[in-house]
């Protein structure tokens, strides 16, 4: 096998093993620990850089060997994949820099960090999966090593979560597993494939297409917290904020979402999806709950609790705009990927450097904080325009995008549900924004540090200003090369003609 | 009735028997007498039921042999356990606290 | 060549046994670890001959059937003979450093453990029905013994159990033998099939046949017929428990599916081969259902091994008049569940071990804080939990994935949720156990730091579970090797 | 090679946008309010040297970026760079230590967003400058903080959000039907649009509650007096005609004649021009008084926009009409707006010369001749004189225009009247003088030669209305200033009482 074909699976071993040297740390080798998380984050990056260069230019990464009779393990990368893969990698090298100052003086670092590196090798997998059944192994590893970074704190209300979190994610799997296996029993192993296998399926298999369809959503619907699989999503808050960020960002909820573009392009393909009459109540179910999703958000009085309502409704654009028939609605929702993860892990960076150096975790603390940590606020200002879509941020692309391909594909209404989305986001974001900024402090913070001259922790400090520069910078250069919405566009376009 | 088939009933018979005993008996040296009519059964018919096709057959006498080794083995160290609790807990007996060491909750 | 790594297999572990029988704790321990390397290497040895040549028939001292032994050397007993291999070197090791060596009674273990493993390749390699039995009761005698050697009244009143749970089933299979001869006139399970297939089925052999696989399941403790079990496997050492859970109930499955395989076709019919399923099926939920409730660490894994051998009675319906290639996938579904069981499981008892001996209790509350204490044994254990939950990539899941496809194309969609909910339930349990383990209480800082090697050993057997569904394949391949139906070398 | 308009409306855009990175350091946010008078200078340039049709393209903006300048946004940006220019000059004297710094965060950014929507011609940075005024004007309105201030900012940003939308809703239909992300291609494409009633309610609805719409306006008079003086005045008098600049560059004027909506507009307008005057003279703070002004003067500009609509064939002429009264209107309410700042130096002759000046270019708004408002008025009665307009409503345009002159010049006396009694007898900070001053020589006097072309309408140095225009022009004047007398006797008669 040439190096091509070896190098998706050292994406995939870079943090493996990083996860393995982790565990077997001791607990005090700080620098060691951080220069290895560190080293392997670059590592990654470094190939994926590499790989999304190769894919460009439409070099094929691949391996490939049977694992249980019928089946193989596959892994390829295609553009889709290096888009997810891409998100993942920059993201966990902030979010792993992040973490560093935010686990500073906690206990149980080796194995926060350890899981924390699994987390991530399962997020690769899932991104350079080349089946479903290979996506499944991944999938599931990532509810295994979510699991101890959920539970973190060791209380009883972490504990409660991260039952609640499990009890949901492996009936989840489960379901999905039965999916899985049902389609192989109809047609075999599948590998992804641009344009779908089913585009002139038997009728006779059709309603079984549908049942295995409506299987295959409800088993990652749970990771993609649509309405009414959620409830696990904002339990989980207790979290360790590096954890909420990935989490939400990156790892459990975009696996939902990008399992589910898997299956409507590479599995089924758009046609065929769109023959078989399942992407229409795909999209009601996804609009229901950004619209859902928002209303919750409103009463919240938690931060993070909000955010994560925010997540549920934020995470259906992608659903909805992979059930939008046609290349600039598929644009808009893959995008999305990419973009709400960038302005989501801002917010959450900023939702933990609040309470780690404030001790705010309540919406009614944050009065007047925006003068204690302008930095922070200004990157939580970002972030929350960018999630209310308004322009030039990374939210409005995809709002922008999703509403042209929704009305290219003649489903107006999708505009009326994007409008109201962005009012409910702008009426729960809004107030915080001035909360932060125009509201006196009341008296003195819930639990005050201070480090030096920052504002807080340098480790926390740079992430979310550099994520909130993201946020800015792939909304105003939309149009470059290499920018997300243009590579969404490459997927599309290879989507549509394959 | 043939000499084989009256065998094999017989074995069957005590089969039965000591199945009953095995089952139903408490006292621990009792299961195990149980156990070895239940096992004479076994061999009884094991040696009678194949002489219906004719002649002596020296398989089923040799396997027999062996099987009897066999439960002399297992009746030793049974003889042993009982003995040994016997000792520990003052018991003839499995039954006492049994129904509460499976099953539910402790 | 084949003559001594015959030998090798059946008789050097009597010789070993012999020999530590002469000495005391420590010294067995010596002569148990020189002799678990022969024992690798001999077992590696046959797979190795077998893995290139095919499988062939052996009559032990050129004696052929049916006065002398006739062993079936095919490429499932060969995997099976090598996972022996690893799994009881696994807990021989971690016994000699586990158990306590001034107890006296404790220089027992190592003849036992010989004993027992020479027990299990004879099954593994067993062809006539007699010689099965000799070779179940050389393991049911031994694993009694061992389950005894704890040395409490608890300990013997289990052990108690076992010995007359065993002893019955024993004696209902023996007697399924007897009449299985006395109709057939022949031992060899072949030379009844191949009688089979030219006669017509004579009246009450179905009989003999429910006695023998009645007799095996009690052995196998599938329910209702598991109450011996738990406390069995919940009282003994680990390493006793360990052996027991992932070896010694295999060995009568192993030979009641060998038995239905070939004399469930013509013998057998739809409703018992359903029932078994379905009893299986009400041990995957029972047995996982009371695993959640145990309050002992112990007593989980025990009830969990109750649960994960329901799953290996779903053979009995899935090759029951089904197409060939369904059969095909369920057997190798069934023998990776074994793999893949016995090797999770072993690592699972072992890890247990090590927290139990770590917090100086058995109860699984009081597991609070050993995830910052004992992090390595607590991921073994989730790792054997892993398979356990048959989650990929473990060979659980192989064996899972497997199964599904033969329920779905047998069209017997029922047992498919049996294996979706079973899945869940042992998460649950799995799962309990780490959220009492990651529960930060704060009086929880007096804790025992087991040996370094003590720790490794699970995890070694933990990531072989793990891995085995990657390389599943290439074991299950080895089962498909030729085999040579004549002769001897 | 780029040329120097380019750089220029770069440079433009930018300064006040990388402004706020001043506020980082100590030092840059101590002198931050010395360079607010700054910013506007190079679009002042812009608009002043540069010829327009100059386009710069900015391919890797958003979808695909083009700024570009035609008569039209000229006037706009000048507008809007002269105003913003004399309001900074005027802040830096006005700003006290209360929370200065943010004041000059936000002035930068409303003013990025002000400028680059004027020059901008691409859906995407147009909505995405409008957005950032709209975002960045909370932050001036609330800058206060007192209770009305936050209440008006609540108003301000719910119905600032809910026009986002609107406007959002209906770039995104519009853009759609015309397959473009270019403004200009817009009125075409929703002239021809299937949903094009739809597209034109949302875009009214969008941009009216920028330029004051009766029922859009709430915000309009509670958000304009808290603001801190400098910022009422450039929310007054430039942002305010951001809506307008909105409603003229993607509703489809001259494509096709559309009499429903014009004459919806018309009365719109109508309701604007008279009732805001009626619910302004009741009104006590000054600030409020000019308001509702704006409301009223935006009503009559309205009309314009209605009649524009309904009939496509005067829309070209009514455009450039709109523009200058847009302008005019704008210096003039920019300078009332100042003046409610400064104070009364001693001295009886001083006194009198800034009640003088305070007064002249609100006079000018009601169209005292030789007056910037006198031209606009009458550019306007011209534009929507009866003859050359064919539809429905266009009867009633001469009288509510005259309706609208009394009301103007009401509003203003009620101006002069609250002002009367809140002025502080004090010195002025010489900034806020400078820039009060600066604002009542530009509406006054540079009006005249600022580049406005208005066919059949004569341009500087001195434009002289012929006799009959005179007193066109003074006969509403004298109504109002009938009226107010009236009222003040009624009221000192009540109060002998």
């Amino acid at each position: 096998m040439t190096l091509n074909a070896w190098l998706p699976v050292f994406a995939l071993m870079t943090s493996l093993v990083a996860a393995l040297v982790i565990f077997a740390l001791p607990e005090k080798g700080y620098r060691l620990r951080t220069a290895v998380n560190l080293g392997a984050a670059l590592v990654k990056l470094g190939l994926v850089v590499v790989m999304v260069w190769g894919v460009f230019r439409g070099v094929d990464y691949g391996v490939s060997f049977t694992m249980v009779p019928g089946v193989a393990f596959a892994l390829k990368a295609d553009a889709l994949s290096m888009m997810f893969a891409t998100l993942s990698a920059v993201l966990w090298l902030l979010t792993t820099v992040y973490a560093v100052g935010y686990l500073e003086d906690s206990p149980n670092r080796s194995r926060f960090f350890g899981f924390f590196s699994l987390c991530v090798a399962s997020t690769m997998g899932i991104a350079l999966a080349g089946n479903l059944f290979t996506f499944f192994l991944f999938y599931e590893m990532l509810t295994l090593s979510t699991y101890p970074l959920v539970v973190h704190r060791g209380t009883e209300k972490a504990l409660k979560a991260g039952r609640t979190y499990l009890i949901y994610t492996l009936t989840g799997g489960a379901v999905l597993l039965l999916a899985i296996a049902w389609l192989h029993g109809v047609e075999g192993d599948l590998p992804f494939r641009e344009g779908g296998h089913f585009i002139d399926a038997d009728a006779d298999i059709h309603l079984s297409l549908i049942l295995i369809f409506i299987l295959l959503v409800a088993g990652l619907g749970v990771k993609a917290a649509v309405f009414p699989l959620h409830g696990w999503l904002p339990q989980a808050m207790v979290a360790p904020a590096p954890v909420s960020a990935l989490l939400h960002a990156v790892a459990v909820v975009k696996a939902g979402a990008f399992g589910i573009v898997r299956v409507v392009y590479n599995i089924y393909g758009i046609e065929a999806s769109s023959l078989l009459g399942v992407l229409e109540p795909l999209a009601w179910l996804a609009a229901f709950t950004m619209l859902y999703g928002s209303v919750r958000a409103l009463s919240q009085v938690a931060l993070k609790r909000l955010l994560a309502f925010s997540t549920v409704s934020q995470v259906s654009y992608i659903i909805l705009g992979v059930c939008l028939f046609g290349p600039v609605g598929a644009a808009g929702g893959l995008v999305h990927l990419l973009h709400q993860g960038i302005m989501k892990i801002t917010l959450f960076f900023c939702a933990g450097n609040y309470a780690e150096t404030l001790g705010i975790h309540r919406i009614d603390d944050m009065d007047g904080a925006g003068r204690r940590m302008p930095g922070t606020s200004l990157a939580f200002t970002i972030g929350a325009f960018g999630m209310i879509g308004v322009p030039p941020l990374a939210g409005f692309i995809t709002k922008w995008t999703l509403g042209s391909g929704a009305l290219a594909a003649n489903m107006d209404w999708v505009i009326a549900v994007l409008v109201l989305s962005s009012l409910l986001n702008a009426a729960y974001f809004l107030p915080i924004v001035h909360r932060l900024w125009f509201r006196e402090p009341n008296g003195s913070w819930p639990r005050e540090r201070r480090w030096g001259r920052l504002e807080t922790n340098a480790w926390l400090f740079w992430p979310p200003l550099l994520t909130a520069v993201m946020t800015v910078v792939v909304g105003v250069l939309a149009s470059l090369p290499f920018s997300p919405l243009s590579w969404a566009e490459l997927i599309v376009l290879r989507e549509y003609s394959p | 009735m043939t000499a084989p088939l009256l065998y094999a009933l017989v074995g069957a018979m005590l089969c039965g028997i000591g199945l009953f005993g095995l089952l139903r008996l408490s006292h621990l040296l009792r299961k195990l007498l149980a156990f070895n009519i239940m096992g004479s059964g076994v061999f009884l018919v094991m040696v009678g039921l194949p002489q219906h096709q004719g002649g002596q057959d020296p398989v089923p006498q040799a396997l027999v042999l062996t099987g009897i080794v066999v439960a002399i083995a297992a009746t030793a160290l049974a003889i042993v356990l009982i003995r040994r609790y016997y000792h520990l807990s003052g018991m003839t007996s499995l039954e006492g606290e049994t129904t509460s060491r499976e099953g539910g909750p402790e | 060549m084949t003559l001594w790594l015959m030998a090798g297999l059946l008789f050097t572990p009597l010789a070993w046994a012999v020999l530590t029988l002469l000495t005391d704790f420590a010294r067995g321990r010596l002569v148990t670890w020189g002799g678990i390397l022969v024992q690798v290497l001999v077992s590696l040895g046959l797979w190795l001959t077998v893995a290139r040549d095919g499988g062939f028939y052996y009559g032990l001292g050129g004696w052929d059937a049916p006065l002398g032994i006739e062993l079936r050397v095919d490429g499932l007993a060969v995997t099976f003979v090598l996972l022996t291999a690893v799994v009881a070197s696994a807990c021989g090791w971690h016994a000699g450093i586990y158990i306590d060596p001034d107890k006296p009674w404790h220089r027992y273990f190592w003849p036992l453990f010989w004993f027992l493993w020479s027990g299990l390749n004879a099954v593994w390699l067993g062809d006539d029905l007699f010689n099965l039995y000799v070779g179940l009761e050389l393991i049911s005698l031994s694993a009694v013994g061992l389950v005894a050697l704890g040395g409490k009244a608890s300990a013997l009143r289990a052990s108690l159990r076992y010995l007359l749970a065993a002893l019955l089933g024993s004696l209902a299979y023996l007697l399924g033998v007897a009449l299985m001869y006395g109709q057939f006139g022949t031992l060899s399970i072949a030379g009844i099939a191949s009688w089979l297939t030219e006669h017509p089925v004579p009246a009450g052999s179905g009989l003999a046949l429910a006695l023998m696989i009645a007799g095996l399941a009690l052995k196998t403790a599938l329910f209702p017929l598991h109450q011996w079990l738990p406390p069995a496997h919940g009282i003994a050492k680990s390493p006793v428990s360990a052996l027991l859970s992932a070896l010694v109930v295999k060995a009568s499955f192993y030979i009641a599916a060998r038995l239905w395989l070939e004399l469930g076709e013509p013998l057998g019919n739809l409703v018992s081969a359903q029932l078994v399923g379905l009893l299986g099926s009400a041990a995957v939920v029972w047995g996982s259902w009371l695993a959640c409730r145990q309050l002992q660490l112990k007593q989980v894994v025990a009830y969990s091994s109750v649960a994960q051998i329901g799953y290996l009675f779903l053979l009995f319906p899935l090759t029951y008049s089904v197409s060939e290639s369904v059969s095909l996938q369920a057997q190798q579904g069934i023998t990776l569940q074994v793999i893949s069981h016995a090797l999770a499981k072993a690592a699972m008892f072992l890890a247990a071990g090590n927290l139990i001996l770590s917090v100086g209790s058995s109860r699984v509350d009081a597991l609070a804080g050993v995830s910052r204490f004992l992090p390595f044994s607590l991921f073994s254990f989730g790792l054997a939990g892993v398979s356990l939950m048959s989650l990929p990539p473990s060979g659980g899941f192989a064996a899972k994935w497997l199964l599904l496809q033969a329920s779905l194309e047998s069209g017997q969609w029922w047992w498919v949720l049996v294996l979706l909910v079973g899945g869940l339930l042992s998460a649950a349990y799995v799962f309990r156990i780490f959220r009492a383990s990651f529960l930060e209480s704060p009086e929880s800082d007096q804790f025992y730091h087991p040996a370094r090697s003590l720790e490794v050993i699970p995890m070694i057997l933990a990531l072989l579970a793990l891995g085995l569904g990657l390389v599943s394949e290439q074991v299950l391949s080895v089962m498909a090797l030729p085999f040579e139906v004549e002769g001897s070398p | 090679m780029m040329c120097p308009e380019s750089v220029l409306v770069l440079l433009a855009v930018c300064l006040p946008l990388l402004y706020p990175a001043m506020a980082l350091r100590a030092e840059g946010a101590r002198a931050m309010r010395y360079v607010m008078p700054v910013l506007p200078l190079p679009a002042l340039m812009l608009a002043l040297g540069a010829e327009p049709g100059w386009q710069l393209e900015l391919p890797w903006l958003l979808n695909g970026g083009l700024w570009a300048m035609d008569e039209l946004r000229r006037l706009f940006l000048l507008l809007t760079a002269v105003l913003w220019t004399v309001a900074g000059i005027y802040a830096v004297g006005y700003l006290g230590d209360h929370h200065r710094r943010r004041f000059c965060v936000f002035w930068g950014l409303t003013l990025a967003g002000n400028l680059g929507l004027t020059v901008a011609v691409d859906v995407g940075s147009f909505y995405s400058f409008f957005a950032l005024m709209t975002f960045a004007g909370y932050g001036l309105v609330v800058h206060e903080g007192t209770d009305e201030a936050t209440y008006a900012g609540r108003v301000y940003l719910v119905m600032a959000v809910l026009g986002e939308m609107a406007i959002l809703a209906g770039l995104l239909l519009a853009s759609a039907a015309a397959d473009s992300q270019l403004l200009t291609d817009l009125p075409a494409a929703v002239a021809s649009a299937s949903q094009r009633d739809l597209i034109i309610a949302l875009l009214v609805a969008g941009f009216g509650v920028k330029a004051g719409l009766p029922l859009l306006h709430f915000w309009l008079p509670l958000a304009h007096p808290v603001a801190p003086t400098p910022a009422s005045a450039v929310l007054s008098g430039a942002m305010i005609k951001a809506g307008l600049l909105g409603w003229l560059v993607t509703l489809p004027f001259g494509e096709t004649a559309l009499p429903g909506w014009g004459a919806l507009m018309i009365v719109a307008g109508a309701v604007a021009a008279i009732g805001a005057a009626v619910l302004g003279v009741c009104q006590r703070i000054p600030k409020a008084v000019l308001a509702y002004s704006s409301i009223s003067q935006m009503g009559l500009m309205v009309l314009m926009v209605g009649a524009a609509m309904a009939d496509p064939g005067r829309a070209p002429v009514l455009f450039s009409v709109i523009a200058l009264y847009a302008l005019h209107h704008g210096l003039a309410k920019g300078s009332l707006f100042l003046s409610a700042g400064v104070s009364l130096p001693a001295g009886i002759m001083r006194r009198a010369a800034v009640w003088l000046l305070i007064a002249l270019p609100g006079l000018s708004l009601a169209g005292l001749p030789f007056t910037s408002g006198a031209l606009a008025k009458l550019a306007m009665k011209e534009g929507l004189s009866e003859d050359p307009l064919d539809f429905a409503l266009a009867g009633y345009l001469s009288p509510l225009m005259t309706a609208g002159a009394v009301a103007t010049l009401l509003l203003v006396l009620r101006y002069l009247w609250t002002l009367g009694g809140k002025l502080e007898n004090r010195r002025n900070p010489p900034m806020l003088a400078a820039g009060w001053l600066a604002s009542v020589g530009v509406s006054l006097v540079a009006f005249w030669w600022m580049p406005w072309e208005v066919e059949g309408l004569v341009k500087s140095p001195v434009w002289l209305p012929a006799p009959y225009q005179l007193w066109a022009l003074v006969w509403p004047m004298l109504i109002a200033v009938a009226l107010a007398g009236l009222t003040l006797l009624v009221a000192r008669l009540v109060k002998q009482r």
